[in-house]
C-alpha cells in the first residue's frame, strides 16, 4: 500500500498531459511532434505508475485497496471514492498498457490534427482508468459516459469513409443503453440514500426492485459488451475507427460492460442475476454461434475481427453469470486476453492498412513473402484468438467453459462450438491475407514492420504468452476478490431463494409483486 | 326582479350576438362597431352587478380609446376587403365543435359553484356596503393604498406600451423638416444674427 | 330562470370567451379581427371577475378587472403598433400571409 | 387614511432601483443618449449590475412579504433573480456588436430590455394572482416589442406579430384561470390560497382545478412547453439573434421560477391535482423538443426546439413537486443559463463576409477555422445533450433524481430516452464542426466581449463537475426557502 | 535430463525460427538436428531408466492454471507408456529431421521448415509427458498447430492452404469433444490431474452425470467425449477426411506427423486413460467398432487411389483403426506395440515414397510412374521392407503387432470383438493388395512418365537413404525385440501401472491361446492379397480396368472416398458460409439494424418531419393547438372527476 493517492494520479496524469498539449502553440509540424512525444511519455509514465499499483497490491485481501475518498457532493452523500480490488486491478493496467501502444501505433498513421488526436487519447485514458477505479456509482457513471465523447471524436474525425454513420451509431446506441442505467442509479440512491458502491453492496435491494434495476444496468452493459442482438454498432464502429481507436474500443471499452456486470449486476442484484442468467446464456450462445458464422462471411478484416470480438465476449458473459470461481476468473482472464489480443489484431490490420489503405481481405494475399515478421506476429494473435493453449486466449476460454460446464453442460457444449467456428474464420482470414501467391502488383514492394511497429507488438506478444503460460500472476490477485464476490452472492441468494423455483416462476412472481418494496 | 332579469337577458343576448358578429363580419369596420356594441352591453351587465365604476371605465377607455384606435388602424391600413372571409366556413365545423366542447365544460364547472364556506374569511377586501360608500369610492380607497404596488406597475406597463408603440411606428423620414424645440430654445441671438459692421461708403 | 344568479353571468362570460378563442383560429384573413377577439376574451374575463366580486362581496375582483382593463389597453396599443409595422413590411394583414417562418 | 400603513419597501428595493434606473436612462436616452449606443448599452448593463448589488445587499434571503402580501422576497427569489439579471446583462452585452453591425442600434431597445427584466423580477416575486399577471404583462409587452424591434424586416415583425397574438391568447387563458380560481376560492393571494387548500386537506373545488389548468396553460406558454410552444421556433427565428438569445434565457428563467412558485406555493397541497398536467406537458415537451429539432437547418430554430426540450426537463423537477424537485429545477436552469448564453454567443459570432449567418450548415468545418470556438460549442452541445462530465449532465441528474424520488418512473424513463434522441441533433452539430471540411469559412474575427463570454461560460460548463458544491448548495437553500425551510 | 528431452526441440525451433536468417540454412539444420539427436539419445536413456529399470517420475515445472479447485501445473510425467512414446517420437523425429536436410535442400525456407519440425516434436513430447488433461490438451492442440503450419508449408499452393485449414478445423471438432470430456472429468472428479483422477475412478464407477439435460453413466460420457478427441486426431471414421488432404505437406511431414507420431496421439490418449476406459465398457465397445470400421473403410478407399502418398495415408488411417480396436478390446499394450512398429514401417514407407517423388521430379501420381526400380534400387528395397512389415508378413515388425491384435479380437469373444476380427482380417487382405498395387504401379511395368522426367530419375543422396535404412532396421526388428516386453511375458513388469487392465478384460492373455487357424489367417490373407495384386498388375494389367468398367458406381464411390468430403462440404462448409452470409445481410443488416438502430433512426426522422409539419407557420393553427391542449386537459379533469 502507498500513502499517496496513486489511483488519482494514475487517473488524472494523462489529463495533465492533455492540458500540456493543449497549451502548445507554434509551427504545426512542431506542435504535432511535441504532441506525439508528450502523449507518449505521459502515457508511459502513467503505465509505470499503474505498475506500482500492481506491485503494491495485496493479493490476499478481498477489500478495496488504495482507497481514496474526498467530498464531492456532501449534501447528497456522494463522494469521490476510488479504490481497486482484484477484479478491477487488471483493467486499469490494461487501459494504461494499451494507451501508449495506441499512441505509438498512431505515430505516423495520424497526420492531420495530431494535437487534438493526442488530447483525445489522453482524455480517453483518464476516463477509462477512472471508470475502473470509481467506487461511487455517480462517479462511475460520469467516467462511463464520458468515454463516449473522445471516442465519438476519434471515430468521427480520424475514421474511414462511413465514419459519420459509425460514430453516430456508436454514440447513440451506447448512450441509449446507459441512460437507463442512470435512472436505475437514481432509484438506487432513492432506496439506499447513497451511491457508494461498497455500501450498496451491503444494502440488499428488494428482489422486485432488483429485476428492474438489473434490467436497466443490463441495457447499458449489454450494449457495451456487446451482446447479441445489440452488437451491430460494433462492426461499424470498429471498421470506421482509426486503428488506435479500434484498439481501445476492442481492448478496453468492451470490457466496461463485462466489468459492469461483475462490479454491479452480480453483487448488487444477486436475485435478479440468477433470474436472468438463462437469458444471458441464451443471448451469449446465440452471440457466439451467430457472430462466428457472420464472421465467416466477412470481406473486411476489421469487420471480421469485430464480429469475432462479439463472439469472444459471449464467453465472458457466460463465465460471469454462471457465478462460480472458474467462470468468473475465466471471464476476467478472457477479457484481459481479448483486450490484448483483439487490440493486437486491430493493430495488425492497421499495419497493412497504413501501407495499402485497404481493409478488404481481397486486397491482400501472400504477404508472408514480403513481411515474414508481420506474418509471425499476426499468427501469434490469430492463434491466441482461437484459444490455442499456451496463449492467453486459452486460459480464459477454458476457465469460462469449465465454469459453464459446472453450471450446465448445454451451455458449455453450445458455447464450445464457437471454438470450432472461431478457428475456421480466423484461419481462413489468415490464409487469405498472409498465405497464397503474392499476385497483386501493389503488394510487390510492401515493406515489413519497422522498429516502431515491432516495439508496439513486442509487449503484446509478451503479455499474450505470459498470460498463457503463467496466468498465475494474474489469477492470484483475483482470488480473494472473486471468492468474496461469490460468497456474498451465494449468501444473498440463500437468504431469499425458495427451493423448487424455476427462474420463470420467480420472474413472474417478482414482477407480479412489483409494488411491495 | 323581473326587470332585472329582463334587462340581463336583453343585454346578455345582445352582447353575445354582437360578439358573434365581431368575428363573423367580413368588413373589419363593422367588426369594430360590433365590438363597441358588445362593450356597451357588457358595461350594462356591469351596472347590473353594481360595478358602476368599471362600467364607466369600460365605456370611456374601451369605447372611447381602444375601439377608436382599432377603427383608426383599420382605416389607415387600407385593406382590400374583397376576399377576407374565405375559408371561414371551411374550418367552422371543427372549430365550432371544439368551441362547443369547451363551452359545455366551462358551464359544467359553473354548475358546481358555491361560495365555499371557507372562502368567506379568505376574502382580502370585503366589499363595503353600497349604502355606505359608492363603488367608485370603495375602489379608490384600496387602489392607491393596498394596491399601490400594482398600480405603479401598471403605470410602467403603460409606459412600456408607449415606448413600444413609438419605437415601432415612429418613422423619421429623410427630407421632412421637423421642429426641434431644444434647438430652437438653444438658439441665441448670436447664432442666428450676425451683425455685420458695414463700412460706410465702401459698398459690399 | 328569472332569478338571475352568478351562473348566468358566468355563462355569458364563457360564451364570449369561447367566441374570442374561436375568433382567433377560425379567422384566416384578417389579423385585426384576431386583436378584437382578444379584446373579447379579456372582456369575458372581466365579466367573470366582476361577477365573482359581486357574489363573493369582495372588492379584489373589481380591482383585478381594473388592472386587466389597463393592461388590455396597453396590449391593444402594442398589438396595433406591431400590426402596423408588419403591414408596412408585408403590405398585407391577411393571417394566411403571416407564414414566412415554419417547420 | 383609515388604518393604512406605509408598506415596507426594502424587499422590493431591487425592483424599485431597476425601475428608477430604467426611467432615468430613458430620460437620458430621449434627451441625448442616442449618440453613443455602445456606451448606452453599457449603462444599461451597469443598471442591471447595480440592481444585482442592491439585490444581494438588501435582505439576507429570509422570507419577507410586503405590499399587503402581494410581493414576496425569499431565497428562491433571490437566486432566480440573480440568474435573470445575469442573463439579461449578458444578453445586452451580446447584442451590442450585432446591433451596431446591423445598424439597428436604438436606445429604446436597452430600455425595453430593462423593463422586461423588471417584469421578470416582479414575476419571480409575485405572491398574488394580480401581481403575477401584472408582472407577466410588463415582461410580455416589452418582449413583444423587442421581438419586432427590427421593424424594417418582415421576419422580425412577423415574429413580433405571432408572439403577440399567441401571447395575448395565452394571457387571456391565464386570466380566465385566475378568475376561476378567484371565484371558487375567494381570494387571489397566494398565502390565502395556500391556507385554504391546506385546511381543506388538499382537496379543491373542480372550478379551482379547471382554473389551474387554464393558469398552467398561460404559464406553459411563457416557458414554451408543448402544446403551448408553437410560437417559439418562429419567434426565435424571426427575432434578431441577440433578442433570440435573450428570449431563450432570461424570460425562461423567470417564467419557470414563477411557475414553480405558483404551483408549489398556493397550490402546493394540490400536487395530486396538477401533477398530471405537468407530467403530460413535460413529456410532450421533451419528446417534441427532441424530435422536431432534428430536421432544422436554421440554428436559431434548432435552439428554439432545444429550449422547448430543456423546459420539459426543468418541468420534470416541477412534476416531482418536492423540495428535491425545486432544487433540480434551480440547478438545471442555472446551468442552462450558462450553456444557453455560451451557445448563443457562438451563434452570434458566426459571420461570413461580415454578414450574419444562421444556417446550421454554416458551422461546417468550424474546428479547422476556429478551433477554440468549435471546441467550446462542442462543449455546449455535449452539455445540452447531458453527457457527463459536462454541466448539463448535472442538471438532468438532479431533476431526474427528484422525479425518481417522487416515483415518477415513467416520466424519468421517457425523459432520458428523449434525451438520447435529442443527443442526435446536438452531436450532429459537433459532427458538422469536427467531421466535415469547411466550405465557406466563417470570418475570423470574434468580438472581445463574445470571446470572453464564450470562454467563461464554456469553462463553467466544462469544469462544473470539479467544484459543483457552491451552485448546488445555493440551489438547495433556494429550494428550502420555498418550502418555508 | 527429462526436461532436456522435451525442451531441446523447442530451443532448436526457437533458434531456427527466429534466428534462421542469422545462422543460415546450414546453421538451422545443424541446430535443430543437433537438438533432436541429443533429445533422442536422452529419450533412449529415459526408456531404459523408466521402462526397464522402473523408475517412474513426475517433474513439476511450475504452476499453470489455478482457480478454485482447478489446480494444474506444467509437469513432465514419465512412466513406461510415456517413455515408449518419447522414444518413438524422438527417434523417428530425429531421423526425419536428418532426412529433411536432404529432401528439402532445394527449398527456399529451410530454417522455417526445420523450426516447424522441431516445434512439432516439442509439442508431441509435451503431449506424451503430460501429467494432466489440460497439458495433454496443450500438446494436443500444439501438434495440431504444427501440423497446420507444416501442411501449409508451401503457402503458395492453394490446395496446401486448404488442406491445412481443413486439418486444423476437423481436429478442432474432435477437440470440442475432448474439451467437453475434460470438463466432465473435472466436474466428476474435481481435478484434472491424472493421478488424482485415476485413483478416484473405481469409486466413481457407475455414477450418473447429467449431460445435455439427461442422466448418463458418468464414465461412459467422459470416455466417449474424450474419444471424440482421439477420433479427430487419429483420423477415425467420420473425422478422417483431413488426413489424406494433409499429404499436401512435404513428405517428411507426412512421415513424421501423419504416420508415425501425431496421428497416433489418439491411441496414446486412450491407452493413457485406460484406467478410465476400463470402467466404461460401452465406450470401449464404441472404440472397438469405430476402430474396426475405420480399418476396413480406409482400406477400401486405399484400393483405388492413384496418388502414392494418399494410398499410404489411407493405409495409415486403416492401421490406426487396428490400434483403436485393440485398445477398445482392452489390449492397450498391443495397441501401443502396433503403434511403435507402425511408426517405423509407416515412416519408412512415407520416406521412401518421398524418395520416389524426389526422383520423379515431384510427381505423385502413380499412373505416371512405373518401371523405375532399376534406377532407384535402394528406395525400392526400402519400399519392399516397409510393405512387408505393413502387410504383416512373418518376422517383419507388423507381423507381431497386427497378428496380436487380430488374435486379441478373436479371443475377446464378444460381439464387437468378432466384428473387429472379421473386418480386421478383411482389411489385412486389402492392405496387402493395395500395398503391392502401389509397389507394382510405381516400380514395375512400363514407364508412364515422360522422357524428361525419366531422364532425371536418380537415387536419393545418402542423407536421405541413411534414415531410410535405419527405419528399415526398425521395421524389421522392432516387432521381434518388443514383443516380449509389450505383450509377452514381461508385460506386467514392463508396463507396471502405466496401463490398467481389469482382470476381466485381460484379452492379451487370452490371445495367446487362440486356435491355430486364427494365428495363420492374417498371414494367409496377406499373401493372398499380394498374389492378387501380382496377378492384376503384373500378369494381367488389363483386369483392373475391366473390373472398374464392370463396377463403375462402386469404383466411383471408393475413388471419391465414400463421398465424405462432398457430404461435409455440403453439410458444414457451404451451409456455414451460406448461413453466415444470410445472418450477416439478413440477420444483422436487415432485421437487427433494420428494426433496431437504422429503423429507429428512420422512424425518428419521419417523426421529426411530422413534428416539423405541425409547425405550419399559421397563427390559427398555433392557437388551435393551444386550445386543443387546454380542452384536452379540461376534459381529462372533468372526466376523471376530481379529488
Amino acid at each position: 500500500m502507498t500513502d499517496w493517492p496513486i489511483l488519482s494520479v494514475t487517473t488524472f496524469l494523462p489529463l495533465v498531459g492533455a492540458v500540456f498539449i493543449l497549451l502548445t502553440r507554434g509551427d504545426p509540424a512542431m506542435v504535432a511532434c511535441n504532441a506525439r512525444n508528450v502523449a507518449l511519455w505521459t502515457s508511459l509514465i502513467t503505465f509505470v505508475v499503474s505498475l506500482l499499483i500492481w506491485a503494491n497490491f495485496e493479493s490476499a485481501s478481498a477489500e478495496f485497496q488504495f482507497v481514496e475518498r474526498a467530498d464531492w457532493l456532501p449534501a447528497f452523500n456522494i463522494s469521490y471514492h476510488m479504490g481497486v480490488d482484484g477484479i478491477s486491478l487488471f483493467f486499469v493496467l490494461l487501459a494504461t498498457l494499451l494507451t501508449p501502444l495506441c499512441i505509438l501505433a498512431s505515430w505516423e498513421a495520424i497526420e492531420t490534427r495530431v494535437k487534438e488526436y493526442m488530447i483525445a487519447f489522453l482524455v480517453l485514458e483518464t476516463l477509462m482508468v477512472g471508470m475502473f477505479c470509481a467506487l461511487d456509482l455517480v462517479v462511475f457513471y460520469m467516467f462511463f459516459e464520458g468515454v463516449l465523447l473522445p471516442m465519438f471524436l476519434i471515430i468521427g474525425v480520424w475514421g474511414g469513409a462511413r465514419r459519420v454513420y459509425a460514430a453516430f451509431k456508436f454514440f447513440l446506441y451506447t448512450l441509449l443503453g446507459s441512460v437507463l442505467m442512470l435512472i436505475a442509479i437514481l432509484a438506487m440512491y432513492y432506496d439506499a440514500g447513497t451511491t457508494d458502491i461498497p455500501v450498496l453492496m451491503r444494502h440488499g435491494f428488494h428482489p422486485s426492485w432488483q429485476i428492474w434495476l438489473w434490467l436497466a444496468f443490463f441495457a447499458s452493459f449489454a450494449v457495451k459488451v456487446p451482446m447479441w442482438p445489440v452488437h451491430t454498432w460494433l462492426p461499424d464502429a470498429h471498421v470506421e475507427a482509426p486503428t488506435a481507436g479500434s484498439v481501445i474500443l476492442a481492448g478496453v471499452l468492451l470490457k466496461m460492460g463485462g466489468y459492469g456486470f461483475l462490479r454491479f449486476s452480480l453483487p448488487l442484484f444477486p436475485e435478479a442475476s440468477a433470474t436472468f442468467a438463462p437469458l444471458v446464456f441464451a443471448l451469449s450462445i446465440v452471440a457466439i454461434i451467430y457472430t462466428s458464422l457472420v464472421a465467416l462471411a466477412q470481406e473486411d478484416m476489421k469487420k471480421l475481427i469485430a464480429y469475432s470480438s462479439v463472439a469472444h465476449m459471449g464467453f465472458v458473459t457466460i463465465g460471469i453469470f454462471v457465478v462460480n470461481k472458474q467462470g468468473i476468473e475465466g471471464a476476467i482472464v478472457q477479457m484481459l486476453s481479448h483486450g490484448v489480443v483483439s487490440a493486437a489484431l486491430f493493430l495488425c490490420v492497421g499495419v497493412v492498412y497504413d501501407r495499402m489503405h485497404s481493409r478488404l481481405i481481397d486486397s491482400y494475399g501472400g504477404l508472408v513473402y514480403r513481411m515474414p515478421v508481420y506474418a509471425f506476429t499476426f499468427l501469434v494473435f490469430i492463434l491466441a484468438s482461437i484459444g490455442m493453449p499456451g496463449t492467453s486466449g486459452f486460459v480464459g476460454e477454458f476457465l469460462a467453459l469449465v465454469g459453464a460446464y459446472k453450471y450446465n453442460s448445454w451451455i458449455a457444449s453450445l458455447a464450445a462450438t464457437g471454438v470450432i467456428l472461431g478457428a475456421a474464420y480466423s484461419l481462413w482470414l489468415y490464409r487469405r491475407v498472409i498465405y497464397g501467391k503474392l499476385e497483386k502488383e501493389k503488394l510487390k514492394d510492401i515493406l515489413d514492420m519497422n522498429w516502431r511497429e515491432i516495439t508496439v507488438f513486442a509487449p503484446l506478444i509478451l503479455v499474450t504468452i505470459w498470460m498463457g503460460v503463467y496466468p498465475a500472476s494474474f489469477l492470484t490477485p483475483m482470488h480473494a476478490s472473486v471468492d468474496k464476490l461469490i460468497r456474498d452472492y451465494e449468501k444473498a441468494r440463500a437468504a431469499s431463494a425458495e427451493p423448487g423455483d424455476t427462474p420463470v416462476v420467480r420472474l413472474a412472481r417478482l414482477i407480479g409483486g412489483g409494488d411491495q418494496r | 326582479m323581473i326587470v332585472q332579469a329582463l334587462a340581463f337577458y336583453v343585454f346578455a343576448a345582445i352582447a353575445i350576438a354582437s360578439g358573434v358578429m365581431v368575428i363573423a363580419q367580413r368588413n373589419p369596420v363593422h367588426s369594430v362597431l360590433f365590438l363597441i356594441l358588445t362593450f356597451f352591453n357588457a358595461a350594462a351587465l356591469f351596472l347590473l352587478m353594481g360595478a358602476e365604476f368599471l362600467a364607466m371605465i369600460l365605456i370611456v377607455v374601451y369605447v372611447g380609446a381602444v375601439a377608436v384606435l382599432f377603427l383608426f388602424v383599420v382605416m389607415m391600413l387600407d385593406i382590400n376587403f374583397a376576399e377576407l372571409r374565405q375559408g371561414f366556413l371551411q374550418y367552422l365545423p371543427i372549430g365550432a365543435l371544439v368551441g362547443l366542447i369547451l363551452l359545455v365544460e366551462l358551464l359544467a364547472v359553473f354548475g358546481a359553484w358555491v361560495v365555499a364556506p371557507e372562502a368567506g374569511p379568505a376574502r382580502l377586501r370585503p366589499m363595503p356596503s353600497p349604502s355606505d360608500i359608492t363603488n367608485t369610492h370603495a375602489l379608490g380607497q384600496i387602489l392607491y393604498t393596498d394596491y399601490v404596488y400594482l398600480f405603479q406597475a401598471s403605470g410602467l406597463i403603460l409606459l412600456v406600451a408607449m415606448i413600444g408603440a413609438i419605437v415601432l411606428t415612429l418613422r423619421q423620414r429623410d427630407g421632412v423638416r421637423r421642429q426641434s424645440i431644444s434647438v430652437q430654445n438653444a438658439r441665441r441671438r448670436a447664432d442666428a444674427v450676425e451683425v455685420v459692421k458695414v463700412p460706410t461708403r465702401g459698398g459690399v | 330562470m328569472l332569478q338571475i344568479g352568478l351562473s348566468h353571468y358566468l355563462t355569458v362570460a364563457a360564451a364570449l370567451f369561447t367566441l374570442g378563442i374561436l375568433g382567433i383560429f377560425l379567422n384566416r384573413k384578417n389579423v385585426i379581427i384576431i386583436l378584437m377577439s382578444i379584446e373579447l376574451m379579456l372582456l369575458a374575463v372581466n365579466i367573470n371577475f366582476v361577477a365573482f366580486s359581486a357574489y363573493l362581496e369582495d372588492m379584489t375582483g373589481q380591482v383585478f378587472a381594473m388592472f386587466v382593463l389597463t393592461v388590455a389597453a396597453a396590449e391593444a396599443a402594442i398589438g396595433l403598433a406591431i400590426l402596423v409595422v408588419y403591414f408596412r413590411n408585408r403590405g398585407s394583414i391577411a393571417v394566411e400571409d403571416i407564414n414566412l417562418m415554419k417547420g | 387614511m383609515n388604518g393604512f400603513v406605509m408598506p415596507v419597501f426594502l424587499p422590493a428595493l431591487p425592483e424599485i432601483a431597476l425601475a428608477v434606473l430604467a426611467m432615468a436612462l430613458l430620460m437620458y436616452g430621449a434627451f441625448g443618449g442616442d449618440r453613443a449606443p455602445r456606451a448606452f448599452a453599457w449603462l444599461s448593463v451597469l443598471a442591471l449590475a447595480v440592481t444585482t448589488i442592491v439585490l444581494l445587499v438588501s435582505g439576507n434571503g429570509d422570507r419577507v412579504e410586503t405590499f399587503g402580501g402581494q410581493f414576496v422576497m425569499d431565497g428562491f427569489g433571490r437566486f432566480m433573480k440573480v440568474l435573470v439579471l445575469l442573463g439579461s446583462a449578458l444578453a445586452i452585452i451580446m447584442s451590442m456588436g450585432f446591433m451596431e453591425r446591423e445598424r439597428i442600434e436604438r436606445f429604446e431597445f436597452n430600455i425595453l430590455m430593462l423593463f422586461a427584466t423588471l417584469g421578470m423580477l416582479m414575476m419571480i416575486s409575485a405572491n398574488d394572482l394580480i401581481a403575477l399577471y401584472v408582472g407577466l404583462e410588463l415582461q410580455s409587452l416589452s418582449l413583444y416589442v423587442i421581438a419586432a424591434i427590427r421593424r424594417d424586416t418582415i421576419k422580425s415583425t412577423e415574429a413580433g406579430l405571432k408572439y403577440f397574438v399567441l401571447g395575448a391568447l395565452s394571457s387571456g387563458m391565464l386570466l380566465y384561470g385566475a378568475s376561476l380560481i378567484y371565484g371558487f376560492a375567494g381570494t387571489t393571494s397566494f398565502a390565502g390560497l395556500a391556507r385554504l387548500f391546506a385546511e381543506n386537506g388538499g382537496v379543491a373545488p373542480i372550478g379551482v382545478v379547471i382554473g389551474i389548468v387554464f393558469l398552467c396553460a398561460g404559464l406553459c406558454f411563457k416557458v414554451s412547453a408543448v402544446p403551448f410552444h408553437m410560437w417559439t421556433p418562429d419567434v426565435y427565428e424571426g427575432a434578431p439573434t441577440p433578442v433570440t438569445a435573450f428570449f431563450a434565457i432570461a424570460p425562461k428563467i423567470a417564467a419557470i421560477a414563477l411557475f414553480t412558485r405558483t404551483m408549489l406555493g398556493p397550490f402546493g397541497d394540490l400536487v395530486g391535482q396538477w401533477q398530471q398536467i405537468i407530467v403530460a406537458v413535460s413529456i410532450s415537451s421533451m419528446v417534441l423538443g427532441a424530435f422536431a429539432a432534428i430536421n432544422q437547418t436554421n440554428i436559431k430554430r434548432l435552439m428554439a426546439y432545444s429550449s422547448i426540450g430543456h423546459m420539459g426537463y426543468a418541468l420534470v423537477g416541477l412534476a416531482a413537486g418536492s423540495e428535491a424537485g425545486v432544487r433540480g429545477i434551480v440547478i438545471y436552469i442555472a446551468l442552462y443559463l450558462f450553456m444557453g448564453v455560451g451557445t448563443f454567443a457562438c451563434i452570434l459570432s458566426m459571420r461570413q463576409q461580415g454578414r450574419m449567418v444562421e444556417g446550421v450548415n454554416d458551422l461546417t468545418g468550424l474546428s479547422k477555422t476556429h478551433p477554440m470556438m468549435a471546441f467550446m460549442l462542442a462543449v455546449f452541445m455535449f452539455s445540452m445533450a447531458g453527457i457527463p462530465p459536462m454541466a448539463g449532465f448535472f442538471g438532468k441528474f438532479f431533476v431526474f433524481q427528484a422525479a425518481v424520488q417522487a416515483e415518477l418512473y415513467t416520466l424519468a424513463v421517457i425523459g432520458v430516452l428523449s434525451s438520447v434522441v435529442a443527443a442526435f441533433y446536438y452531436i450532429r452539430i459537433v459532427k458538422l464542426m469536427y467531421f466535415d471540411d469547411p466550405v465557406d469559412a466563417l470570418d475570423k474575427r470574434i468580438g472581445g466581449e463574445m470571446a470572453t463570454i464564450i470562454l467563461v461560460t464554456g469553462a463553467i460548463t466544462l469544469l462544473f463537475f470539479a467544484y459543483p458544491m457552491p451552485l448546488i448548495d445555493g440551489a438547495a437553500a433556494a429550494a428550502a426557502s420555498l418550502f418555508g425551510g | 535430463m527429462y526436461q532436456a528431452i522435451v525442451f531441446l526441440p523447442l530451443i532448436g525451433a526457437i533458434v531456427a525460427g527466429f534466428f534462421g536468417r542469422a545462422i543460415g540454412d546450414r546453421g538451422a539444420q545443424l541446430v535443430t538436428c543437433g537438438c533432436m539427436v541429443l533429445s533422442a539419445l536422452l529419450g533412449i536413456v529415459a526408456l531404459y531408466q523408466v521402462g526397464i529399470l522402473g523408475h517412474n517420475r513426475t517433474i513439476e515445472l511450475m504452476t499453470w492454471i489455478e482457480s478454485g479447485t482447478l489446480e494444474l501445473s506444467w509437469a513432465l510425467r514419465f512412466d513406461t507408456l510415456t517413455a515408449v512414446m518419447v522414444f518413438v517420437v524422438s527417434f523417428c523425429s530425429t531421423w526425419i529431421h536428418i532426412y529433411s536436410v536432404g529432401y528439402m535442400s532445394h527449398d527456399s525456407s529451410i530454417p522455417r521448415f526445420m523450426a516447424y519440425l522441431s516445434l512439432f516434436t516439442f509439442f508431441m513430447l509435451m503431449l506424451v509427458t503430460a501429467d494432466n488433461f489440460v497439458q495433454l490438451f496443450f500438446g494436443w492442440e500444439g501438434v495440431g498447430l504444427a501440423s497446420y503450419l507444416l501442411i501449409g508449408f508451401w503457402y503458395d499452393k492453394p490446395s496446401a492452404n486448404a488442406a491445412a485449414i481443413k486439418a486444423f478445423i476437423v481436429n478442432r471438432v474432435g477437440d470440442f469433444g475432448f474439451a467437453l470430456g475434460i470438463f466432465a472429468t473435472y466436474m466428476v472428479f474435481d481435478s484434472v490431474n491424472f493421478d488424482a483422477v485415476f485413483q478416484a475412478v473405481p469409486g466413481k464407477a457407475g455414477t450418473q452425470i447429467v449431460f445435455l439435460g439427461t442422466g448418463y453413466d458418468a464414465m461412459t460420457v467422459m470416455c466417449l467425449l474424450l474419444f471424440v478427441g482421439a477420433m479427430g486426431k487419429s483420423a477415425q471414421l467420420g473425422l478422417h477426411t483431413w488426413l489424406p488432404d494433409a499429404m499436401e505437406g512435404p513428405t517428411p511431414v507426412s512421415a513424421l506427423i501423419h504416420a508415425a507420431t501425431m496421428v497416433t496421439a489418439g491411441v496414446f490418449m486412450v491407452c493413457r486413460l485406460s484406467p478410465m476406459f476400463e470402467y466404461a465398457p460401452t465406450a470401449l465397445a464404441v472404440v472397438t467398432v469405430v476402430g474396426a470400421s475405420t480399418a476396413f473403410f480406409a482400406a477400401t478407399i486405399g484400393l483405388v487411389q492413384n496418388d502414392i502418398k494418399r494410398v499410404i495415408a489411407y493405409s495409415t488411417c486403416s492401421q490406426l483403426g487396428y490400434m483403436f480396436f485393440a485398445a477398445g478390446l482392452s489390449a492397450y499394450s498391443a495397441a501401443i506395440f502396433h503403434l511403435m512398429t507402425h511408426a517405423f514401417f509407416k515412416a519408412l514407407l512415407f520416406l521412401s515414397a518421398g524418395s520416389v517423388i524426389h526422383a520423379m521430379s515431384d510427381e505423385q501420381d502413380m499412373r505416371k510412374m512405373g518401371g523405375i526400380w532399376r534406377q532407384i534400387p535402394v528406395t525400392y528395397a526400402m519400399m519392399w521392407i516397409g510393405s512387408l512389415a505393413l502387410a504383416g508378413i512373418p518376422f517383419f515388425a507388423g507381423y507381431y503387432s497386427k497378428d496380436l491384435i487380430l488374435e486379441v479380437a478373436f479371443a475377446a469373444n464378444t460381439g464387437v470383438g468378432t466384428y473387429a476380427f472379421w473386418l480386421g482380417t478383411a482389411a489385412a487382405f486389402l492392405t496387402a493388395f493395395y500395398s503391392w498395387r502401389l509397389l507394382f504401379m510405381t516400380f514395375h511395368g512400363t514407364p508412364r512418365a515422360d522422357e524428361h522426367v525419366m531422364a532425371h530419375v536418380h537415387e536419393s543422396p545418402k542423407i536421405m537413404t541413411v534414415p531410410l535404412m535405419v527405419l528399415a532396421v526398425g521395421a524389421v526388428v522392432s516387432g521381434y525385440i518388443g514383443y516380449e516386453s509389450f505383450a509377452g511375458h514381461n508385460m506386467a513388469q514392463f508396463w507396471r501401472d502405466a496401463i490398467l487392465v481389469l482382470p476381466a478384460h485381460n484379452t492379451i492373455e487370452a490371445a495367446h491361446h487362440v486356435p491355430l487357424w486364427v494365428k495363420l489367417l492374417p498371414v494367409v490373407v496377406a499373401v493372398a492379397g499380394i498374389a492378387l495384386a501380382y496377378y492384376f498388375y503384373i500378369v494381367e494389367p488389363s483386369i483392373p480396368g475391366r473390373i472398374v468398367a464392370m463396377h463403375e458406381p462402386l469404383y466411383k464411390f471408393l475413388l471419391n472416398k465414400w463421398y465424405f468430403d462432398e457430404l461435409y462440404d455440403w453439410m458444414f462448409v457451404r451451409s456455414a458460409k451460406w448461413l453466415g452470409r444470410g445472418l450477416w445481410k439478413g440477420g444483422d443488416g436487415y432485421i437487427i439494424d433494420g428494426f433496431g438502430p437504422d429503423g429507429l433512426s428512420a422512424a425518428t426522422l419521419v417523426l421529426a418531419r411530422r413534428a416539423g409539419r405541425l409547425q405550419s407557420g399559421y397563427v390559427y393553427h398555433y392557437a388551435f393547438a393551444m386550445m386543443i391542449g387546454v380542452v384536452i386537459l379540461v376534459t381529462w379533469y372533468l372526466w376523471r372527476g376530481h379529488g
